[in-house]
């Protein structure tokens, strides 16, 4: 434990910022991202092109040989960070993190290195068909089951609700069960007997349905004896690195803050200059630099492939969810009545930090499940 | 109003006789109800210490209480507040204390009845929590005045025939010198109102922008430069009652938390369990803490505990809403409806999804008075701690830094 | 429950707040309460007189036909807010709030019609003999056994650790199992066979110790058909009426902030004029009058004999703790360097409120058993 | 220290060259501690960055790594920090960079050998956070300035032969402008110590009466009215590097409660869970995050972290002691011992009981910096906000409020 991987960011990764922040600054603004709302396109297609196809991060944590950019989570996190900042309108966690990192955590088949490359190039974006509440460690899920027909054709029948992306995955990564031992499934999503739901959700930018499967045929990808620890692998993958998206979040409320401090008067002087306000944006900062090194060893001990990553990821969780929707609480708050309303960003920050907290295990989830893990029992 | 010091002599007993003499007048079983609420207002009954012709009888104010008492023995509905709240709540007092007799007449009767809506036009995009220095400006023109700026988080402007409009007439003064207060009439050239939607996504208030808006001076309230004085009768009407009476136990937003909690044992977890005390305690400790405001308000010892009040309530509200969407799991992750619609303030807003109280409360702390400026009320009136040093209250206000 | 007591101050409490505190001012400065700690006196006897004897408040809570004032609970809190205040150095708490009510909730008797005279006239103090730690609810204590000798007279024997006044005390009212049953007994202090000894405390205003006891004689006063209930109510009356206890901290802690925070100068101007601290005082403000509300409520529910007082008890110890030890942690920050010197009172406070919130349970003790007590179950 | 800017190219060679012939001199294994350090000062490698003459070389201040690696193979002790810290940490850098020839050679080789211990003496009751508005006034006399105030919080004070003192020399310049700083050798006349106790009983610090001290002027540092200037190298040094290294997990405060919790079942319940797994994650959190700050600072990016790193210090301690009084039950209301004794800061003060700890980390968001002055430095410098208005920079000292 005396050995710390590097929390900082290398060369390499503050190019991929710069580069994608100056892609999302152009095609992504606020604004855009609030208009998206009251429409009935919640995903910005184009973006994805560009951020997928175009800047080729899709595919980071895809092996070089199956089309992707043989990258570690350090370089996702980074991505998910400037993602984060901006709100975008992508699937890119449910895709490129999570059904991703269940593929490449199952073993080489056609299908599996079929589908690897579309998701690396971005030509199709996948999703895993669980809750999206669902915390590292959970059980196996049981809520879809899987028989073979007469000519040993697979099909899946079940549901699984609040699934990422429901509405836009053309791929399904199904955890199923199948005489009662748990497999991992690859489901095309026009395949006959797939219905999906879009529900309507708090951080409109990243919605949720419910994917009912009625005698689906799929591709088992992974048998019992790989499924568990490929769909952990995922869950762990996902928990450490949403802690950047909240990372990001957090900063960005914090940089609106900050700018409207400047310039906000009241009373013949700029809000700024008030200590109460000062000092609540001084801790915030304080909370986002040890926020920061956290998700940054949550990503560096995915990156290293470390035992710690378990502890990493739950730890970089629960503290990371917290500093993100107290961020953006504040965010909205400083503003005042301008930050309460629809035409100011501060809503679209506090949606999806609020959001960002449920997804994958709750803080007081985190800091349960890390009892566990660092032999701190609970009573 | 110190005309209503019950000085007339205004007896319990001649209330009821006029009551009932109300009542035989006018059968409030079958009376239309604005037309009784308009009779009800001739025979001083309205606001029974408001003076004689303003819908009073300048009797004392406690005595406002055998009135309502004795009419809804009577069968008689009361005035209805959810349609018309800013006129009954803070227009009238203001009228009554700093409106002439042509205006009392004109405006009294009709706010009362709710024939006439009205709303508020102070906040403005630059003037939230310092509201002394707003920009709105009010320009004579002989008999008139010329009014242009825009007002914000207006309610029931959609709504009203008549505004309080604070403006500013003399930027050259020190910025609470120069405001001037009149009663603006929402129907003239010039006032265009549009939703102003929220984090919620509907719209409980209103942008109001004045062009050009041509007030004839007989609407002005009181003199000229006197806007600040006559805001205050206002503001200190804006008060609601938080601790008026005792609410049961478990009655605010813990009440679905706790509901929660008890019907889905699933979603319990040890962590949780203490979360959802705290929560408990707290909805508990102010309930207790709203019932002692009332008992001290009903013993004549009104206490600086609003304030208190006020910020405990968005505080509670905005924790307990957000332990309400990790307890709901899934469903926390969805919302009912992002459709922008109005919804009038008091109205109702129950059965929504948890997500919408979570956002809602983020107003709490913002909406009348946010919570930084009151704790700077009770830091200012209770501690009595050293103020803060100023440099805008001596400038003219055009000179202030904005 | 739509229906509360009042929580205000009577005239009658006023008065009784009135002449202590005077004589609180005039006899028991802080810097006194201070010089003793570095003394072999923990108690300020002289001050007990006063207050017990001249005032006659030790006998507050039993019936005048036994010698007391046979005034309620709410005179009691009122008593308590007053000597918190001024962390006066007697054994007010374990004498004439936690053993007097364990001594009226027991039946008469010739023991207990003996012993409360003495504790109301002042010239017994006593004690409860179970450790100070002891929340509502507790199972009975198992840790001092009685048996009967051949005449039929009770002997004790066994332990009791951080009794509450331990080396000081007269009379004490020991919760025993005899044949495994529960009862209480009445010990003199004087009995041969009790020893006792005094620990350093935290709070060195109010020291615990040890109690053992070798064969004591004792006056059984009450069998088990009483003794587990007239425990329950010294418990509950005890935990209600600290909360009165950490009011009177946190306002004297607030009051001495205020002071301060108007005659501190740093930059030019007095530290109460800056906004981070106005805003510190001002919730500190709040709190401590949603304390008052909820202290009043416990006394006022143990007075009126409420079926509420168990809730309202622990309601109040959640609630109250916190409030106590905060306020007076802010006194020591908000002094600066001179708040965390020997020399300033600041400390004294800080000890006492720390010190009551471990006292009949903690507030994570009170809020678990509050779910018990309001249908709230744990997980 | 302009001086050493490395310009004079001296190697890691010859650093190690120098340490081989040193230690063949002066055989560290059989020589005199003290005296061993005397002879390593004397050949330039106390402080390699420091002047010849001055305990140095002028070598890049980076090679000060290789002669301490180099000094402990050849089995030398490194000089004694705990002995004299202020002297090392803070002293000597101030001589080296304002002291005159004279005051170098006089005072940096005792110091360096701990045979002359140092303390600072800046701090005053009137003058904490606000230290530019000290009172200690120093009047020349002659050759001497005649010195009378009182200072506060200095540790060391009664071991110290040498003290670095800020005084003010002219009252009517504004604050900043009128303090000069001296060397005060603590053996003249008229310097008292005496212990300051605190809140857990014992003694960290003194106060310091100076009466009628005369000070030669050959003990000035730097030129008149130039204090201000000399005092912020002082404290420049002073920053510990709270991130220099990665502690290990459960390196603080939350080692003795995590051993409480794994050792004691009975003390565990569900809710003191989630209190001791925050703590937990408190405590693991500032670990990484000092361990970026390590990282920053090696990769020559040092960031202003190191304000946060204190502040969270002092949070995480308070928090944490307090949950392990939570935790000691019973054990939570007993304390060791309250007698009055000195204990030198740095010192051990390890197998205290739990309120000793709670009690003492009180300190830690008020020493060195209070957590509120250290959020304004990152609303300052980091976050660059709007400073607050001040009225005391450009009054002459003697007419600011106090």
């Amino acid at each position: 434990m005396t050995d710390i991987p590097s929390l900082l960011y290398t060369d390499v990764e503050d190019d991929l910022r710069a580069t994608l922040r100056g892609l999302l600054a152009d095609r992504c603004p606020w604004s855009d991202v609030l208009a998206r709302v009251d429409t009935d396109e919640p995903y910005d297609e184009s973006l994805w092109k560009s951020v997928a196809e175009d800047l080729g991060l899709a595919g980071l944590l895809i092996p070089e040989s199956l089309g992707g950019a043989g990258a570690t989570a350090r370089e996702a996190a980074v991505t998910l960070e400037e993602l984060a900042r901006a709100v975008a309108p992508i699937p890119y966690y449910p895709s490129a993190i999570l059904a991703t990192t269940a593929l490449t955590a199952s073993p080489a088949s056609e299908a599996r290195d079929n589908a690897l490359p579309a998701l690396a190039a971005g030509t199709a974006i996948a999703t895993l068909t669980i809750p999206a509440t669902t915390a590292p460690g959970a059980e196996f899920p049981a809520s879809i089951t899987g028989s073979l027909d007469a000519n040993g054709q697979l099909h899946l029948t079940g549901a699984a609700t609040t699934v990422l992306a429901a509405d836009r995955a053309d791929l399904l990564v199904v955890p199923v069960l199948i005489d009662g031992e748990p497999h991992l499934a690859l489901v095309d999503a026009t395949a006959p007997g797939l219905t999906r739901t879009r529900a309507t959700t708090l951080d409109a930018t990243r919605p949720v349905g419910t994917i009912t499967l009625d005698g689906v045929p799929a591709t088992a990808i992974a048998d019992p004896t790989q499924a568990p620890a490929a769909l952990a692998h995922a869950l762990v993958t996902g928990a450490a690195l949403l802690a950047s998206e909240q990372l990001g979040v957090a900063e960005r409320s914090l940089e609106e803050t900050v700018t409207y401090l400047k310039t906000r008067h009241q009373f013949g002087r700029p809000i700024g200059s008030y200590q109460a306000l000062r000092h609540r944006a001084a801790d915030l900062w304080a909370d986002i630099a040890a926020a920061r090194a956290t998700a940054r060893y949550a990503a560096a001990a995915l990156a290293e492939g470390s035992d710690d990553a378990p502890i990493a990821a739950s730890l970089a969780q629960a503290y990371c969810s917290d500093v993100a929707v107290h961020a953006a609480e504040e965010c909205v708050q400083m503003h005042g009545g301008i930050g309460f309303t629809w035409e100011h960003p501060a809503h679209l920050y506090l949606k999806r930090a609020m959001s960002l907290s449920l997804l994958q295990g709750t803080p007081t989830h985190h800091r349960a499940a890390l009892g566990g893990l660092v032999n701190l029992p609970s009573a | 109003m110190p005309q209503n010091s019950g000085a007339t002599g205004v007896t319990a007993e001649e209330i009821r006789t006029r009551v009932r003499e109300l009542a035989a007048a006018h059968d409030p079983a079958t009376t239309d109800h604005v037309e009784f609420l308009g009779h009800r207002f001739d025979a001083g009954l309205a606001w029974v210490h408001f003076p004689v012709g303003c819908g009073g009888l300048g009797a004392p104010r406690a005595l406002q209480q055998v009135a309502e008492q004795e009419l809804a023995a009577a069968g008689a509905k009361p005035a209805n507040v959810y349609r018309n709240p800013i006129g009954l709540g803070m227009g009238a007092p203001t009228v009554a204390v700093h409106g002439t007799e042509e205006q009392r007449s004109r405006l009294l009767r009709p706010l009362w009845t709710g024939e006439e809506v009205w709303c508020q036009l102070f906040s403005e995009p630059g003037a939230g929590s310092d509201l002394a220095g707003l920009a709105t400006r009010a320009v004579r023109d002989g008999d008139d005045w010329i009014v242009n700026g825009q007002k914000v988080w207006t309610s029931f402007a959609h709504k009203a025939r008549w505004a309080m409009l604070l403006a500013r007439t003399d930027p050259d003064l020190p910025k609470h010198q120069g405001l001037t207060y009149f009663f603006l009439d929402m129907s003239l050239p010039g006032v265009e109102v549009r939703p102003l939607r929220q984090a919620t996504g509907q719209a409980e208030f209103n942008e109001v922008f004045l062009t050009d808006v041509r007030i004839p001076d007989s609407m002005r309230a009181d003199e000229v430069g006197k806007g600040w004085t006559v805001s205050n009768t206002t503001l200190m009407n804006e008060r609601v009652a938080i601790g008026g009476g005792a609410s049961p136990r478990e009655g605010g937003v813990i009440s679905p938390v706790a509901a929660l909690w008890r019907s889905r044992p699933e979603v319990r977890t040890p962590a949780l369990h203490d979360q959802v005390m705290k929560a408990w305690v707290e909805a508990e400790v102010a309930r207790l803490a709203n019932a002692r405001i009332g008992q001290q308000l009903a013993a004549g010892k009104p206490g600086p505990e609003g304030s208190a009040a006020k910020i405990s309530f968005a505080r509670i509200n905005q924790e307990t809403t957000r332990l309400w969407l990790e307890l709901s799991g899934e469903d926390g992750l969805t919302y009912d409806d992002w459709t922008m619609r109005r919804v009038d303030l008091g109205g109702s807003d129950g059965g929504r999804s948890a997500g919408y109280y979570y956002l809602r409360a983020k107003g709490n702390s913002i909406e009348g008075g946010t919570t930084e400026i009151l704790r700077g009320v009770i830091a200012d009136r209770v501690l009595e701690l050293p103020r803060e040093p100023r440099t805008d209250t001596k400038l003219p206000w055009k000179e202030i830094p904005r």
